[in-house]
């Protein structure tokens, strides 16, 4: 019963670290990928929709993807565009506080992929960021095979 | 289908903190408040639809302890949750009871008391099971500053695609929080400039403080019921002509990290397929001529024009715009939120009923100070929720639709 | 209501402790499933009303990412937070307005990935009975069967014998999680006491598993099914949080909703006018007192009823010929297993649980909140007209 | 059909919990000031005159606002109880075993007409009968809160 406030409160929880999740673990095989900076997606045999990351479902046909057939997995490039960005000014983890260096966080398409996915934009001013800009995944030198692999973006110089 | 009106309306004000109020407590206010409006007794409810979003309070369906604080002691009671359409697909519950012709008169309630968990919480356990499975294949930590990291995409998809400009945020979230003071059931209440809003700190580029919503405790009742019973219990009732709703893809991030086919927030294609259909149902051809206000879930500035878009209210990129001939102002041609809409009162599970209720008052005569100046013969509510995946739309009307 | 709606398809899962597969393809599993049995796809759907719950999958919107496996992809949806016989109720009132004419029905939960008893806790008053921590859903049934076996003189051993019914009942059905060799009387009485006189097997397991109907508008029907199976009657009610408000020793908010059922299918008097019972008994006591809510028996009657085998697959009542609650519980799902179990039925569909009789109407009954505090009574009737 | 190997299932687990500060309201604040001072409230609804503890806003049967406090008698009668053999782990809501059976009760508190759920001690598990007279005993320390009330215990 805390004195700061007039009224009493009783404190209680919901114990969301006793829950867990099942996945499917489709994001096994595309981290593996991601070792060699080989993108794959996944494609729905029903509609041809490609999913980057990968889906097991697809919404326009309510079908399981058939990912035990190796023409379901696309090779997808590391090319794509802006779909809409934002510069984040704020952090609210631990409370909101402004942030020190501000990131540049993207909707990100691949091309000939039919999903978008957030990620973050690197090596660009905040006046050069833009709808439809071209970008390419900013490798790290070694690659873990990890999701982080593919999360920072750069500008796309070349066409 | 039987043609059906709304006869009640409840809202409770809107605030940060109703420390002196457990929950049932607290939503027994609005519906108190419903029933005295409608001018009925609790023998004259023959269900209940509720829904709240749970998480927020911490209180797994909590109508099973309140239900009988709200007149559902030993009642139909049905609880329905969508997100933050929630009060829209409660009010939807209510709307499909009455026309089937199974109930005559049913008592609806959204709300949520967000103070009594850490205001993000809800937000947090939306996606973290995502999360989780992101970062077990190892996504970096990422903070896209809560709901607002989501509808940011929106703002600047529509400044790139229209030309639009942020300072039109400015004055958007100006107008809707004027507006908000001349209601009394409005969390924020203050008269502001666009210069204030335009002060306001940045929180993610575009959306500064002053153009997101805050964080309350609010709830919201109605009571809808037959043709007959609403003329006998109301001057004026407000009848519910057509109502829709459809569900797309979360935006941005899909089940555990897949991609998502809702490639922008921006499109909202589930918002035009229902409001089609509603419109549709209503008997309604040219929204854009026969619309005469609207209460679109706008929690961030921009939505004050993306969404009367995506009601077929304006073509695309038109609606900023007509904003600076004041075609959107309470004297306008087409008021737009005149209650001050979601950017200034957010209690989740109460805020899209709330857009029915306001267009409800509104034809009925009855939004006082907020009454706009034009005749309302229809007005169209929208509720928005998820990952900007479920879209509610309901047309009202000051008559009933030829059925 | 002029205007007529039929369940013409279904589909389970295999209800199991700790599934290998994930929520989503659970649901997708039995969406399609049910799909298929119509003879129809997503295309044909209207609308898709979703059962599931936040506290028990852990996640703020639970149906904000089964759209996909649950089909609502650009179609008209909503999720009902309560058993899925009331997600079934509201998809008949969406059917019957005429703004749909077909609609998928869905209710799952995971019992294997959300912390057992305290979903349940969280609903609880958050000032006095939570803190306290004395009251779940087990205390609270065991607080209600002593009292109710108090006042009409029930035995534990007719407890034992409700769960020795629907468990041996339950080796007939391929979809149970329970399905235990050579029950009797002594597995019961031997299992685990829990809160008395509840013991384990007296009470429901924990469950993966789901559930999916497709009910169609009769001018559809005929299309989708030669073996509609209509509904009828449907009632449902709320009761008192306060277990000292409610009267103990009966259910009266079953009672309340069956009598509203009964009245929209003229069922004049229910020993005669239907032919199988599919109750959701999470406990095996509450099965004696529902006979009596539903007017099966006389107050205080049950133990009787049960005893003379009455309500056996091969009695003039046949109750859970499938297992009930006991045999299988994935929350959110068991009250549409009991509106299924009652359409195969009807439609001479149940396979080794198949009643020998001529099953034509059939009672569904569903519950959600603390010992039956809110319940839902369904009145399906097969036939051809 | 839709079962994975037991390798792809692929389970993640929750990495934080949500907290949480309920309310009580006016009408628990008033009762817990009152059992802080060893005194046991109940409010009394003005149409059936029925009294509730703990109290309540709302008479729920005549959906009317309660109005009358009155102070109760720390006591009651066993209304049902049940003997729990384990008991539900409040962090992950499994069941556990209990070294001894405790009683749980449904009491009806005397003067009022409706009950709470307690714990009972000082009593041997089969002792206990429906409609034995019980009597609250306080905590040591009070602090306006659940806990005030330590347990019941059968009256001498």
């Amino acid at each position: 019963m805390t004195a700061e406030t007039e009224h009493i409160q009783i404190s209680g929880k919901w114990p969301l670290t006793q829950y867990r999740w099942k996945t499917g673990g489709v994001l096994d095989k595309f981290v593996q990928g991601l070792r060699e900076r080989q993108i794959y997606g996944t494609k729905c045999s029903g509609c041809g929709t490609v999913f980057v990351p990968p889906s097991l479902i697809c919404p326009r046909c309510q079908s399981r993807l058939k990912l035990e057939r190796k023409e379901n997995w696309i090779r997808i490039s590391d090319k794509g565009i802006v779909v809409s960005y934002t510069i984040s000014h704020m952090t609210i983890l631990g409370g909101l506080k402004e942030r020190p260096v501000r990131p540049i966080y993207i909707i990100v398409k691949l091309d000939d992929t039919d999903t978008s996915n957030m990620a973050q934009l690197m090596q660009t001013e905040e006046d050069q960021v833009h709808v439809g800009m071209r970008i390419k995944v900013d490798w790290p030198d070694n690659p873990k095979g990890a999701l982080s692999d593919i999360f920072y973006f750069k500008p796309l110089l070349a066409p | 289908m039987r043609n059906i009106a709304i006869v009640g309306v409840g809202i409770t004000k809107h605030v940060s903190k109703r420390r002196d109020v457990n929950i049932p407590e607290f939503v027994y206010e609005a519906v108190k408040a419903a029933i005295e409006d409608a001018d009925i007794g609790i023998r004259d409810i023959d269900a209940l639809v509720t829904g709240n979003m749970p998480g927020f309070e911490g209180v797994n369906c909590p109508e099973l302890w309140g239900g009988g604080y709200w007149g559902g002691y030993k009642k139909p009671m049905l609880r329905i949750t969508t997100g933050g359409s929630t009060g829209s697909s409660v009010a939807q519950g209510a709307f499909y009871l009455v026309a089937s012709g199974v109930f005559d008169t049913v008592l609806t309630m959204g709300f949520e008391k967000q103070s009594d968990g850490a205001t993000t919480v809800g937000l947090e356990s939306a996606g973290m099971s995502d999360f989780v499975a992101m970062r077990a294949y190892g996504m970096p930590e990422l903070d896209p500053a809560g709901a607002i990291g989501m509808f940011v995409f929106q703002a600047i998809s529509y400044m790139a695609r229209t030309g639009c400009t942020i300072d039109y945020f400015d004055r958007a979230a100006a107008m809707l929080r004027s507006n908000a003071a001349k209601n009394p059931y409005a969390h924020i209440q203050q008269q502001v400039t666009a210069e204030d809003i335009a002060d306001t700190p940045m929180i993610a580029y575009p959306l500064r403080f002053g153009h997101t919503c805050p964080t309350s405790d609010g709830a919201c009742a109605m009571i809808v019921t037959t043709k007959e019973k609403a003329q006998k219990m109301a001057k004026k009732p407000a009848w519910v002509n057509g109502w829709s709703s459809c569900a797309e893809e979360a935006s941005i991030a899909g089940l555990h990290g897949a991609g998502s086919i809702n490639i922008d927030p921006f499109d909202q294609r589930g918002c035009k397929f229902a409001a089609t259909k509603a419109y549709a149902m209503a008997g309604i051809k040219e929204p854009q001529k026969e619309i005469h206000l609207a209460e679109p879930y706008v929690p961030f500035a921009h939505q004050l024009f993306l969404y009367p878009e995506r009601l077929l209210l304006f073509n695309e990129g038109e609606s900023f715009r007509q904003f600076d001939q004041g075609v959107m102002h309470r004297d306008g041609r087409l008021p737009i939120c005149p209650s001050g809409g979601v950017v200034s009162s957010n209690a989740i599970g109460a805020a899209a009923m709330i857009r029915i209720a306001e267009c409800a008052l509104q034809i009925m005569g009855k939004a006082g100070e907020r009454q706009v100046t034009r005749d309302v013969h229809t007005a169209v509510a929208h509720g928005l929720g998820g990952q900007a995946n479920f879209n509610v739309v309901t047309v009202l009307g000051d008559k009933p639709a030829g059925r | 209501m002029s205007r007529r709606v039929a369940i013409v398809a279904y589909a389970q899962t295999k209800h199991e402790p700790d599934k290998d597969s994930t929520r989503e393809f659970m649901i997708q599993e039995v969406a399609t499933g049910a799909l298929r049995m119509a003879g129809i796809s997503k295309a044909d759907v209207d609308t898709v009303v979703n059962a599931s719950g936040d506290f028990l999958d852990g996640r703020t919107i639970s149906n904000m990412k089964t759209v996909a496996s649950s089909g609502a992809y650009l179609k008209d949806e909503s999720k009902v937070e309560m058993d899925g016989a009331f997600a079934a109720f509201y998809a008949y009132t969406r059917i019957l307005t005429g703004n749909h004419s077909v609609a998928l029905v869905v209710g799952e939960s995971m019992a294997s990935c959300y912390p057992g008893y305290i979903p349940s806790i969280l609903s609880l008053d958050t000032s006095f009975d939570r803190p306290n921590s004395f009251l779940h859903e087990i205390s609270a049934a065991a607080l209600q069967a002593t009292y109710y076996m108090h006042k009409y003189g029930i035995t534990e051993s007719q407890l034992a014998k409700v769960a020795v019914k629907n468990l041996r009942n339950a080796r007939m059905n391929p979809f149970a999680l329970r399905s235990i060799q050579g029950i009797s009387m002594s597995t019961i009485l031997k299992s685990r006491m829990l809160y008395s006189p509840i013991r384990e097997l007296c009470a429901y397991p924990f469950t993966d598993g789901a559930c999916a109907l497709v009910l169609a508008e009769e001018s559809k029907v005929w299309q989708l099914t030669d073996k509609p199976v209509w509904i009828e009657g449907v009632g449902f009610c709320h009761d008192s949080y306060y277990l000292g408000e409610r009267k103990l020793s009966e259910c009266e908010s079953v009672a309340l909703a069956a009598k509203t059922a009964y009245k929209m299918a003229g069922v004049k008097d229910p020993k005669r006018d239907i032919d199988v019972f599919e109750l959701h008994e999470n406990f095996s006591y509450q099965e004696l007192m529902f006979y009596e809510a539903l007017g099966l028996c006389p107050k205080g009657k049950g133990g009787e009823t049960l005893d003379a085998r009455v309500t056996e697959v091969n009695g003039q009542l046949p109750v859970n010929p499938s297992g009930g609650a006991l045999a299988a519980n994935p929350v959110h799902a068991t009250g549409l297993i009991r509106l299924c179990e009652v359409a195969m039925q009807i439609r001479g569909e149940s396979g080794k649980h198949q009643l020998k009789k001529k099953v034509r109407t059939g009672l569904a009954h569903g519950q959600h909140g603390l010992c039956a505090q809110d319940n839902i009574v369904f009145i399906l009737r097969g036939g051809a007209e | 059909m839709s079962s994975l190997s037991k390798a792809d299932v692929g389970e993640v687990r929750g990495n934080r919990d949500a907290e949480y500060n309920y309310s009580v309201g006016m009408y628990m604040e008033k009762f817990f000031k009152a059992s802080k001072e060893r005194k046991l409230l109940g409010i009394r609804c003005p149409v059936c005159k029925k009294t509730y503890v703990p109290p309540r806003m709302i008479c729920e049967s005549c959906f009317a606002e309660t109005k009358e406090w009155t102070e109760l008698q720390p006591k009651g009668t066993v209304l049902t109880y049940t003997v729990a053999h384990v008991n539900v782990d409040g962090a992950n809501g499994v069941l556990n075993d209990l070294a001894k059976p405790e009683i749980i009760a449904l009491i009806k508190i005397a003067g009022a007409d409706s009950a709470i759920v307690h714990r009972i001690c000082e009593a041997k598990p089969d002792s206990i009968k429906i409609s034995a007279p019980v009597e609250i005993v306080w905590a040591e320390e009070t602090c306006g809160g659940p806990s005030d009330i330590k347990y019941f215990r059968p009256t001498k």
